[in-house]
């Protein structure tokens, strides 16, 4: 059926309310309002206000109030309404969702999902438009997931909520009216590894959530240069699938992170840092990065749009990684460009 | 309190109904320009609730400071940033308050001591502490004006915040505006207590519930207030009862709250209970709409007119480009 | 309030004596052992509060969950987590409470549903509105009791927490130790409101002061409140009123109060006043001390003869091992 | 004169409240107390309680505050008692603090200076031993400093106070007591360099804060070996000098980071990535990196020990970036191990 990721995600809360009546949904606005983005629209007359619960605007304590439910045989998902309000809950998800197992010497089970929307890319500016999934990417007790399809949209959640752990969810703003084809029945979906999402041969695009389709877009835009990119889609920020990504360099030889993340620090990496580890000695080149303008990101459309990742610039760090060592004399490599 | 009402003279009476008005036209037209997509991002309108800005704003002098919320087009106008400067903003253009950089959520102005703008519910809080703090430990006479929604009231920075500004006696006015609804999360939804002046009042804070559609109500509670305060009397609360006419933002179908709830208070809209009080004549108001109608013609022409800022110049104002102040 | 105190029979004082006793002298042993560095990290004594978790437990039943603080020797204890578990735990031994993995700012006990030990200062609040949040959606009758300090209530999750539990009418006991220091601040150096009652019950919560030195005093409280809990009256709010009579941790010099305070609050010893009850005998006592001294002994012995984890295992417990619960 | 890493502090705290009016210090037991691990003991004595504030527990408020005061002409030094809880305050520091200066087109400059305590080794457990300075290096407006060494902890409060912008400045705990010599006249440092605390021709050892001392040692003991290498102390973590870096680099061609932090998403990561970007053609080995064991910090002292970054792994890491690549053949490496 067609079906938009808004609706795909709303399809699996729906599931998830219907399959457990443990399953309750709770955070600002996901009932009466219908969710600030119109992702739970329908469930709180459906499934009542019990379980499709508005909080007051209180972070910090309705995130508590979801890792204390889980603690007391529920399976909250607390709905954070965008990541930069996480930074208001912060304190519990570092140190009580991710900490109590191991604090408790693996006693204190903390089966919460924590969902929230996430990334740039609409002109709210610099307090609404963080990307700090790579942030909860590095805390230890947290499982970090990013879905970027349809599939995942619907999918992920089934399978974070079987998890006896906590599962964070960053579902991304730009991707919300994004359509397509989606199976009735679409369910579970496995949550270990990253997917590729286009074979290619001469370069390696790991990428995950909102730029997943313009790292697509480029790899088109590339093919039609004669440049053959394969396409990795994270999926899962923690832990990371290293197996899948060495895999795919080690037969391209050569790889581009895109990450809408700002750069030092992120995501991005983590990768090439774990590539220079596992990999060094399959690269043809420097792993390259494309990533956010180090900047608070600004309300102007064209300053928003330069300080993002977009299409141009991840061809031109593939040209990149593309041009350097064209030519090898003796192992030494010849650079093309630099940058 | 039965706040004392300040002598309402027609000039004065003439101004309110003018700054008022220059807000209702001013956010009307920025329906229009949201429409024709001049405008994008959050829009948060203020329509209904006027009376409150304009009302605490005549109670503060140049010197005293302000910070406000996501909702602050109202503010900013009546604390005496241009409406062009504004309007060039949400154009997102170098001319606006802050650049282009901002937006409707970040109006800043150093000049009339407009320090935004804050889209964080709550975090402009904090920040009013500290220039409270500042003003008391510089021996100025300086009174700080915060701005929130009764949905902030819920948020841990609420409590701390009017925890330290009454513990060191600091001179803010926390002004509540209780518009009923946190988006679509109505008051009794969200507090436990909906009297919230007494809410405040558990602070040890003098904390008083205004008629915040009655602007001369708002302007007597908020002088008396800012006189108490800057003589040594420490925070004052004010819950200035309120309501929004149109929805939380351009992307609110109203689904929480019922039509004949919203007709209700349009009865009571503050600019015609001014003009109810019947200082203000009808060929005053005809010339205030005209003054209005061309001042807010002249900021659209001026944001229209403004420059786009230089991709070259994206990484700019991460770091302070002259040495410390 | 002047709640009803229970009928106290001899057999209950003596009990009640017995685990104020078992706090005292389990404690008074681990500062031997900090000296003797069998025990590291942080170590909170709660040396002269033993009333208020010894009166707080009696009032519980085994279905109640408890959260508590950085400072919960006594309410481990108090609540059935056994002296060698404990002791075990702060030695860093396999066979401690959390395996050695928490030490004593992090005592954990599921089966007595003890979940812990929080050592961020209200940190913990928020997961007793969750734990009540589960009990009352699940439909059972369960009570969750919540330890925090006076000094938590400045933070914003006190804020958060209280609003929430009062607005779902959750079943939550908040108990608040106030020995009238956070570290080296003085109440009321920290609160605006020093009377905590009137504070908590702003939420429109029922709040009652009660003398924390009295664990008769204190039982009664807490019983009429859980009683009213388990009934449907939605969170009740106890200010127990304390002192510690030992420094914060083992590295306070204590410049912040005079040894004149805390001797003065020392002859109110929560032992020494159950004791001038007069229903608790010399002989009964001596028996009790001999039994604490013998349990405690025991308790050492298991945490010397614990072990310690593998360093092979050093990865575990950061997911589970198991499926979903 | 002979000092200690806490006298230091508490000297950079006097000489800044001496010399500058506008200057106070506010956080939590910071007067009366003496400051949690006595660096402000006697500056409430000397500057009274209005210039040393003690707070209630409420950080956001009072870093909120601090972020305020700035702005309304103050020179405020906020202490957050431990990094621990500075997640309770975080959402003031990304959200204002680093992002006024931006989102008001550079008028609303912020020069407020955040300190606070950060690291593990003391058997604190999970939730008191945290190393999230690189998190806060993840940021745009922000500065970030980590003192290692004597002259550092007391200089570097006074360049941080003569920034118009948000400095924050992380002391690491367990160098607290270190004793030393520092000169009495010792001022201000410049913070814009990474420093060479040793030089060495073999292996480039990047290290900042609580590890420096670590990583001397190891330095020390693999000279007894006849490995000769170079130990660069970052400072600066936001921004990074990246100069330093890539020209020790290019001399010795193998580097190991020697890192606090959860490994994944950590500071070392960045730096590894920029290695990579920057001087990949330089290296003979992958980059290795030495970072704490990703979990939750535990309490029992023989697991701690094990989870942090110790001289043995640091020597091991080292081992292996020389052991590899020992024979090469046409350029093509000869792995001697790999991990
Ligand atoms: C910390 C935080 N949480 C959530 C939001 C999303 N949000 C924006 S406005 C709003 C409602 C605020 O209501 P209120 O404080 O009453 O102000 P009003 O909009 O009614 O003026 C919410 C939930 C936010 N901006 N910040
Ligand atoms: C959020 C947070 N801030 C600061 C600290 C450091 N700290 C530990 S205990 C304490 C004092 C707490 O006082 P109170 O709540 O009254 O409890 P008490 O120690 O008196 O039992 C402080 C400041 C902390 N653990 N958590
Ligand atoms: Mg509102
Ligand atoms: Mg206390």
């Amino acid at each position: 059926m067609k079906t938009t990721y808004r609706e795909a995600l709303r399809a699996g809360l729906r599931d998830a309310l219907l399959r457990d009546e443990r399953v309750f949904l709770m955070g600002e606005d996901v009932g009466a309002y219908g969710g600030c983005f119109a992702v739970s629209l329908g469930l709180f007359e459906e499934f009542g206000p019990e379980r499709v619960r508005d909080t007051p605007l209180s972070e910090s304590a309705f995130v508590g109030a979801g890792i204390g439910a889980a603690i007391g045989g529920m399976r909250p998902i607390v709905e954070l309404m965008t990541v930069n309000f996480s930074l208001l809950a912060l304190d519990q998800i570092v140190n009580n969702a991710a900490t109590l197992l191991h604090m408790s010497g693996g006693q204190c089970h903390v089966p919460v999902v924590i969902r929230t929307t996430t990334g740039a890319g609409r002109q709210l500016a610099a307090q609404h438009s963080h990307s700090f999934e790579g942030w909860y990417a590095h805390i230890p007790g947290l499982r970090v997931l990013a879905p970027a399809t349809l599939e995942d949209a619907r999918g992920m959640l089934w399978t974070a909520l079987q998890s006896p752990d906590p599962v964070m969810i960053f579902e991304h703003g730009a991707l919300l009216g994004m359509d397509g084809e989606l199976a009735d029945d679409a369910g579970a979906v496995e949550i270990d590894h990253a997917a590729i999402r286009r074979s290619g041969t001469d370069v390696t695009l790991i990428t995950y959530g909102g730029t997943l389709h313009k790292t697509l877009a480029a790899a088109e835009a590339l093919a039609a240069e004669g440049v053959s990119a394969e396409v990795i889609d994270l999926r899962t920020l923690r832990p990371l699938d290293d197996a899948t990504i060495m895999e795919s360099v080690g037969r391209t030889h050569r790889a581009v992170i895109v990450d809408e993340g700002w750069r030092s620090g992120s995501v991005s990496a983590e990768i090439s840092a774990r590539i220079m580890e596992q990999a060094f000695y399959e690269l043809d080149a420097p792993v390259g990065r494309v990533c956010t303008a180090e900047i608070p990101i600004p309300y102007a459309k064209q300053l928003e749009e330069a300080a993002l990742p977009q299409v141009p610039a991840i061809m031109a760090a593939v040209h990149d990684v593309l041009g350097r060592m064209s030519t090898s004399v003796d192992g030494v490599p010849v650079l093309a460009e630099t940058h | 309190m039965s706040p004392v009402e300040p002598m309402m003279t027609t000039e004065h009476a003439r101004h309110l109904q003018h700054q008022m008005l220059r807000i209702r036209r001013f956010e009307e037209r920025c329906v229009e320009l949201y429409s024709a997509a001049k405008i994008r991002g959050f829009l948060h309108l203020y329509v209904g609730e006027e009376a409150v800005a304009v009302g605490v704003m005549e109670a503060l002098a140049a010197q005293d400071a302000v910070v406000a919320t996501y909702r602050e087009h109202g503010h900013a106008l009546a604390r005496g940033v241009s409406a062009g400067s504004v309007m060039a903003e949400m154009f997102g253009k170098v001319e606006g308050c802050s650049r282009g950089r901002g937006g409707s959520m970040h109006l800043f102005d150093v000049a009339t001591r407009f320090y935004g703008g804050n889209a964080i519910v709550a975090g402009g809080l904090p920040i009013a502490v500290g220039l409270a703090l500042a003003a008391k430990m510089q021996g100025q006479p300086i009174v700080t004006a915060c701005f929130f929604g009764e949905g902030a009231m819920a948020e841990g920075e609420f409590h701390e915040s009017m925890n330290l500004s009454a513990l060191w006696r600091l001179p803010v006015l926390w002004c509540c505006e209780n518009n009923f609804y946190a988006m679509g999360t109505a008051l009794a939804r969200s507090e436990s207590e909906t009297n919230l002046a007494v809410k405040a009042a558990s602070y040890e804070m003098p904390a008083w519930t205004v008629d915040g559609m009655d602007v001369v109500a708002v302007e007597a509670a908020a002088t008396n207030a800012v006189d108490a305060i800057r003589n040594g009397g420490g925070p004052h609360f004010l819950e200035l009862r309120t309501y929004r006419f149109r929805a939380h933002s351009m992307y609110d179908p109203e689904r929480y709250r019922d039509k004949a709830e919203v007709e209700r208070w349009k009865e009571r809209d503050p600019i015609t209970m001014l003009e109810a009080r019947g200082l203000v004549d009808a060929s005053t108001i005809a010339e205030l709409e005209a003054a209005v109608s061309a001042e807010i013609d002249a900021a659209v022409a001026f944001a229209e007119a403004g420059s786009l800022e230089r991709i070259e110049d994206l990484t700019r104002f991460v770091v302070s480009e002259v040495g410390a102040p």
